[in-house]
């Protein structure tokens, strides 16, 4: 019987997710329109709704309703699955995403995630490195030499810059010693010399990995200022020249997909996830470490269109030459302190 | 509970299709990737073998062959980019002479 | 229970994409089908109990090692499979021969008592594999980073642009 | 016993050193240099052994200076070590010492030759293995000298080996000592198998043990035999001396060195340092009598009809090492060494002075185209004299003692009387050729077409051998060996050679029983009827001596157109002998022919071209066909490799299944 209870547990988990992460996207769109315009001293979206709010849905309409088009010179099969290997991944690995400690419902002990597996991160991790592949074959279907290249440097892109911020997690789970999300969560709690968090951004020297994080994370999703694939001025738009419509659209939430993952990972490894003051009342004292955890990840997405409204595109070349021969030396030297630090206090 | 000659039988057929790729594709990348797919059902073959004897030698095992099979993958596809850079084509019927 | 029928399942999946693999004509097709049989036998290790394996095989093999595949398919635009009779022996003689292979395999690993295997009866989660790697196996490890060194330098070696080393060779 | 340290292996070593720089570097010396170089190691070998000699009262005899270990197998072992009595004291004294005068003579006698350094070098290492071969502490070393002599001498018989006949004769001798090298490594082996030692002091050791095969024939009579053979290739006995005449093309000081003074009494001295076997194997002994005796015989014969001054002293020599030969086989080693060393002084002067004619002559070797010299090279003509006369053995000179020696042995303890008889005609048969060679040399009228020396100035001879035109005296360099060697032949004999060996050969005497029964008749009991038989025989001797002297007056000297008819009258007996017994090409017939005949037609065309050329031309023509088949396999096609491999792969697991179901 606890079977089918599970499964049902899983399917509504799986179901209430989905429609927070797919809500939460289209209103990232809005937010960084929003200030994105105001950072380019205009106002952004206001027609739809109060303050533009409106404007997500009217976009989905929009997505929904323009006729899909499919250029005729281009490898069909893959053309059609590229977007559909882009957005599954995407949302895939929003299923090991923990946000809050386990809630009392109906008797049941819920965990606030959909699954928890000992080795979490790894799997994160499989499955961010897997969605190269929507964006590579997206390029390379679309038999256009923009698209194609757009796909070549996403690829190239994402292998190398896979490596520093795989070795820039390393130092967390040395402090941490499992891969346990949830493990590396609890690994954070307390305060130490009475009012620092003991969160990983603030322990052992991890700023320097969280930066190196923060930077790979800019170019594992292909935004500004590692946006080559797409960058507009030189390749039109990259990988998805060729796609309208729908398929257009599944891209464009597999990105922002992405981000909220890659925020949510930042915020649970180095800003102590959902560790944080807590106060008043019992049904208070449940809600507020998801509110932490949210709030973290708010101002990890901000970050993210900040730095899209300030900072201008690099080169190609200079993109390689930093990830190769700046961040993976740096990671690796971070990496041996680290280590070094935790033999010697052990 | 499944039986071990159950995963070896699988380990088998896969790979079967591995060698049967090289011995029928042209193309040297499928053929490389035919070399992948033995590898990787060696690996699974080593894996089952670790849990049907309690010894995780096996898995350490299974690490060193990735170990191996990236090393050849970066090396063989190397290969491949200049036997494609010096004669234009891919398929191995055509790539049979040593100088050109 | 369970346990047969999901291995029945990832198993399905798997030949089903090594055959494709075989029967597929354009290697990008080729190469998303192997993808697929990484993933589940990745599966399949997971149900093995080596999870840290199964991660690790997503993360190198499908993750680094096929888009290396795909990333070079892509990079020499290769396409559709000529059909060229190039040699009668890997019909003649390597097909029988591998049936042959296979019914002696089948045969050998069916008549010989096996145990049963159990999920989680071997758990190699991260830390066991990790102890074992860095003391026992130490040395291999260490011999395996050079010879990954020697393969980047290979690899760049043998990729690098012709024309310098092409000058040299002919006078 | 603390016997001072000799540095034994320093003497063999210093010629070694010399050989070696002369041959490495000396092409760039100057002449001066090499010469140098040559006689300082020479002489410094001289003068170790001198030190030895001086250090005699000090001496116990048998010193052995142990060396280093060489070959270990199982209970075998054999050592470089060496190995000094007071038989290998003379040798060492006679070798090193007349070969240091050699050296000497030689610097003067090829001074103009464009071989100097090779020559020298070649001469030194002759000395080296010469000396190894006489201080060895065992057979084996012993062979290493032996062989290495051997070596030597083909290279300096060769020396001129632009010309045939020197590279024919050097061949020839290599080959004919390598018959002789088979018996004494079969003698070897033999030793190895019975005794498990070729340790000098060993095998005598266990050889003392075993009774004397006087009735039946055994193991030690087959080593003495074949220890003969290795002696009669050697030191060119019957059947095996025709090496050595041919020898003569060599420069005349290796004739003197090598093939009259030293190299060629190796065998005699093999015989006598073996001494302890023959003793107890009389048949061996009796063959090395007999050997020793006929050989005398005939080489002597020879000599009367020869007309090339060194053919006649080459077939002295033969004739004189059968004197050898004929002492040790009956059992009178001592006397036997001492006509070597008395033989070394004399024979080497004969050479020398020979070599001083040839050279004043500016090559001739033609006695027929000599004579008269004795105004012109005076120096040279009373060394010879000198020599001549020891050889002869008329007293005081040496070799009047050491023959007479032999000869009274051989009267007074030989198996039988003819050996004393032949050794007697053959004295008799010496003196006459030797005194028919100084005169045909040196009396009469000059019969040859060179000016004589007081007109050398203006001589036509400039293209001659050695540059110098008319007849003249040698150099000083020349001439101071000759008058060492002359005193050495006029005094030589009165060093009691045999008294100072006695030892060595006395202890096993005694212990023999044979020999100790002759010892007691003859030595002990009679010893006054002895002296007064002893004092017959040397009147006997020295009367067959002053006959053949006074012979070769009356036929060379008085009428000089004697001989011609008595050749005449005698026809085909001194066709005979003029043509040497026709021994070469009886050889020629009987051996060399078949063997060429069978080499060409079995071995080459029969065995190497039909059988082994085949069988290596079809193996590779089969290889070649077959690479040609497999050929296909490698046909470049990746797909048909895998193919090979798959099926490969079936087959080792077909096996490994078969095997486990069976």
């Amino acid at each position: 019987m606890s079977f089918w209870i599970y499964i049902l547990a899983a399917v509504i988990k799986i179901a209430l997710m989905l429609f927070i992460l797919l809500t939460a996207v289209a209103y990232i769109v809005w937010l960084e329109r929003k200030v994105v315009g105001r950072i380019q001293n205009r106002w952004g979206p206001t027609r739809v709704g109060p303050f533009g709010l409106l404007q997500p849905a009217a976009d989905g309409i929009k997505f929904i309703l323009k006729e899909d088009l499919t250029p005729p010179h281009v490898y069909k099969p893959i053309f059609i699955a590229a977007p559909i290997i882009a957005v599954v991944f995407a949302l895939t690995s929003i299923a090991l995403i923990p946000f809050g400690n386990a809630v009392r419902i109906l008797g049941y002990n819920v965990p606030l995630q959909i699954t928890d597996v000992n080795t979490g991160l790894l799997i994160v991790l499989g499955i961010t490195s897997m969605g190269v592949y929507g964006i590579a074959l997206a390029g390379w279907s679309s038999n256009n030499k923009y698209s194609m290249l757009g796909g070549l440097r996403a690829s190239a892109q994402m292998i190398s810059y896979e490596l520093s911020l795989g070795l820039s997690l390393i130092g967390v789970l040395i402090l941490a010693g499992t891969f346990s999300l949830r493990g590396i969560v609890t690994s954070q709690g307390g305060h130490s010399l009475g009012f620092i968090p003991n969160w990983n951004i603030f322990r052992g020297g991890q700023i320097v990995a969280f930066f190196i994080y923060l930077t790979s994370a800019y170019a594992e999703t292909n935004r500004i200022p590692f946006d080559m694939p797409e960058a507009e001025t030189e390749l039109v738009a990259g990988y998805h020249t060729e796609y309208s419509a729908m398929k257009f659209a599944m891209f464009f939430m597999a990105e922002y997909a992405n981000m909220v993952t890659v925020a949510c990972l930042a915020t649970l490894l180095f800003l102590g996830g959902w560790n944080g003051p807590l106060f008043g009342p019992p049904l208070l004292q449940v809600v507020l470490p998801v509110l932490w955890f949210f709030l973290k990840v708010f101002a990890f997405i901000f970050l993210y269109i900040w730095v899209r409204g300030t900072m201008p595109r690099l080169r190609y070349d200079q993109l390689m030459a930093f990830g190769w021969k700046f961040l993976l030396p740096l990671s690796l030297v971070n990496l041996i302190i680290t280590a070094f630090v935790v033999a010697v206090r052990a | 509970m499944v039986p071990l000659s159950y995963y070896l039988v699988l380990s088998a057929i896969l790979f079967a299709c591995g060698v049967m790729g090289f011995l029928l594709k042209r193309n040297i990348i499928t053929i490389f990737m035919s070399i992948e797919l033995m590898l990787n059902a060696v690996n699974l073959s080593f894996v089952a073998f670790a849990s049907q004897w309690h010894a995780l030698s096996g898995q350490i095992f299974v690490f060193f062959v990735m170990v191996v099979a990236a090393a050849e993958a970066a090396v063989g596809l190397a290969i491949i980019i200049s036997v494609y850079r010096t004669r234009d084509t891919l398929n191995v019927d055509r790539v049979n002479l040593l100088k050109l | 229970m369970l346990h047969l029928i999901l291995f029945l399942a990832f198993g399905a999946i798997c030949i089903a994409g090594a055959v494709n693999l075989l029967l597929q004509t354009h290697p990008i097709q080729s190469a998303l089908s192997l993808i697929v049989v990484m993933a589940a036998l990745a599966a399949e290790y997971v149900l093995l109990g080596a999870e840290f394996v199964a991660a690790v095989q997503v993360i190198v093999y499908a993750g680094a090692i096929m888009v290396l595949f795909v990333f070079v398919i892509m990079l020499l635009n290769a396409g559709e499979e000529e059909r060229s009779a190039g040699s009668h022996i890997a019909m003649l003689l390597g097909v029988p021969s591998l049936l042959l292979l296979g019914v002696l395999l089948t045969w050998a690993v069916t008549h010989h008592p096996s145990d049963s295997v159990n999920v989680g009866s071997l758990y190699g989660d991260p830390k066991t594999i990790g102890r074992l790697l860095f003391n026992q196996y130490l040395l291999p490890f260490e011999i395996t980073s050079l010879l990954i060194l020697i393969a980047i330098m290979g690899a760049v070696v043998l990729a690098s642009k012709p024309e310098t080393s092409a000058s040299g060779k002919e006078n | 016993m603390n016997s001072p340290n000799l540095f034994l292996w320093l003497i063999p070593l210093l010629p070694l050193v010399g050989a070696a720089v002369n041959g490495f570097f000396g092409r760039s010396f100057s002449k001066k240099t090499v010469a140098g170089v040559a006689l300082l190691f020479s002489g410094a070998a001289f003068l170790l052994a001198l030190r030895v000699l001086l250090s005699l009262a000090s001496l116990t005899f048998p010193y052995v200076e142990p060396g280093i270990s060489w070959i270990r197998s199982g209970t075998f072992h054999v050592n470089f070590a060496f190995y000094l009595d007071q038989l290998s004291l003379v040798m060492l004294m006679v070798v090193t010492g007349v070969g240091f005068l050699i050296h000497i003579y030689s610097v003067g006698y090829m001074w103009d030759d464009d071989g100097f350094y090779r020559f020298f070098s070649y001469l030194n290492l002759f000395m080296f293995f010469m000396l190894m071969l006489i201080l060895a502490n065992n057979y084996l070393v012993m062979f290493i000298g032996w062989e290495g002599v051997g070596l030597a001498s083909y290279l300096l018989i060769g020396f001129y080996f632009l010309k045939d006949s020197a590279a024919a004769a050097g061949k020839k001798a290599f080959i004919t000592n390598r018959i002789g090298d088979f018996g004494f490594l079969i003698a070897l082996f033999l030793m190895i198998q019975h005794f498990g030692s070729l340790d000098y002091q060993k095998v005598f050791a266990i050889v003392s043990q075993l009774p004397a095969e006087t009735v039946t024939t055994g193991v030690l009579t087959a080593i003495g035999i074949l220890l003969m053979v290795g002696a009669a290739g050697k030191s060119a006995q019957l059947p095996l001396y025709v090496w050595l005449p041919d020898a003569m093309e060599g420069p005349t000081p290796v004739s003197a060195l090598i093939h009259a003074a030293t190299m060629v009494t190796a065998g005699v001295y093999m015989v006598a340092r073996s001494h302890a076997i023959f003793d107890r194997a009389p048949t061996a002994l009796l063959v090395v009598a007999i050997v020793g005796t006929l050989t005398a015989l005939f080489a002597a014969t020879i000599g009367i009809a020869q007309t090339d001054i060194k053919k006649v002293l080459a077939y002295s020599t033969v004739s004189q090492l059968g004197y050898m030969f004929m002492a040790c086989g009956v059992a009178a080693y001592s006397a036997g060494i001492f006509h070597l060393m008395t033989h070394a002084f004399f024979k080497g002067l004969l050479f020398l002075a020979s070599g001083s004619v040839i050279h004043a002559l500016s090559g001739e070797q033609d006695m027929r185209q000599m004579g008269g010299l004795r105004k012109k090279i005076p120096w040279t003509f009373w060394t010879m004299f000198a020599g001549t006369v020891a050889i002869a053995g008329i007293p005081p000179f040496a070799g009047f003692w050491s023959k007479d020696e032999i000869l009274w042995r051989a009267y007074s303890q030989g198996p039988s009387k003819i050996i004393w008889a032949l050794g007697l005609l053959t004295a008799f048969i010496t003196s006459f050729y030797m005194f028919r060679l100084l005169f045909m040399t040196f009396f009469g009228e000059y019969r040859g077409k060179l000016e004589s020396g007081e007109h050398g100035h203006d001589s036509h001879g400039h293209d001659s051998g050695h540059g110098h035109g008319g007849i003249h005296e040698s150099p000083a360099l020349m001439l101071v060996p000759l008058v060492i060697l002359a005193i050495l032949s006029v005094g030589g004999g009165f060093i009691n050679a045999p008294k100072f060996l006695a030892p060595v050969f006395q202890t096993e005497a005694i212990a023999s029983g044979a020999e100790a029964h002759a010892l007691t008749a003859t030595g002990v009991a009679d010893e006054a009827a002895d002296k007064s038989t002893e004092f017959r025989l040397q009147l006997s001797s020295v009367g067959v001596a002053l006959l053949g002297a006074f012979l070769a007056w009356v036929l060379y000297l008085k009428s000089p157109h004697l001989p011609g008819q008595i050749a005449d009258s005698l026809g085909g007996l001194y066709r005979t002998v003029s043509n040497k017994y026709y021994v070469d090409e009886f050889y020629n017939l009987v051996l060399i022919a078949p063997l060429i005949a069978m080499s060409r037609n079995w071995l080459w065309k029969g065995i190497d071209q039909g059988f082994i050329d085949t069988v290596i031309n079809d193996s590779a023509e089969a290889t070649g066909d077959a690479g040609g088949a497999l050929r296909r396999m490698q046909s470049g096609n990746l797909r048909s490799y895998a193919a090979w491999l798959t099926a490969g792969a079936a087959v080792v697991l077909a096996y490994m299944v078969w095997l486990g179901v069976h």
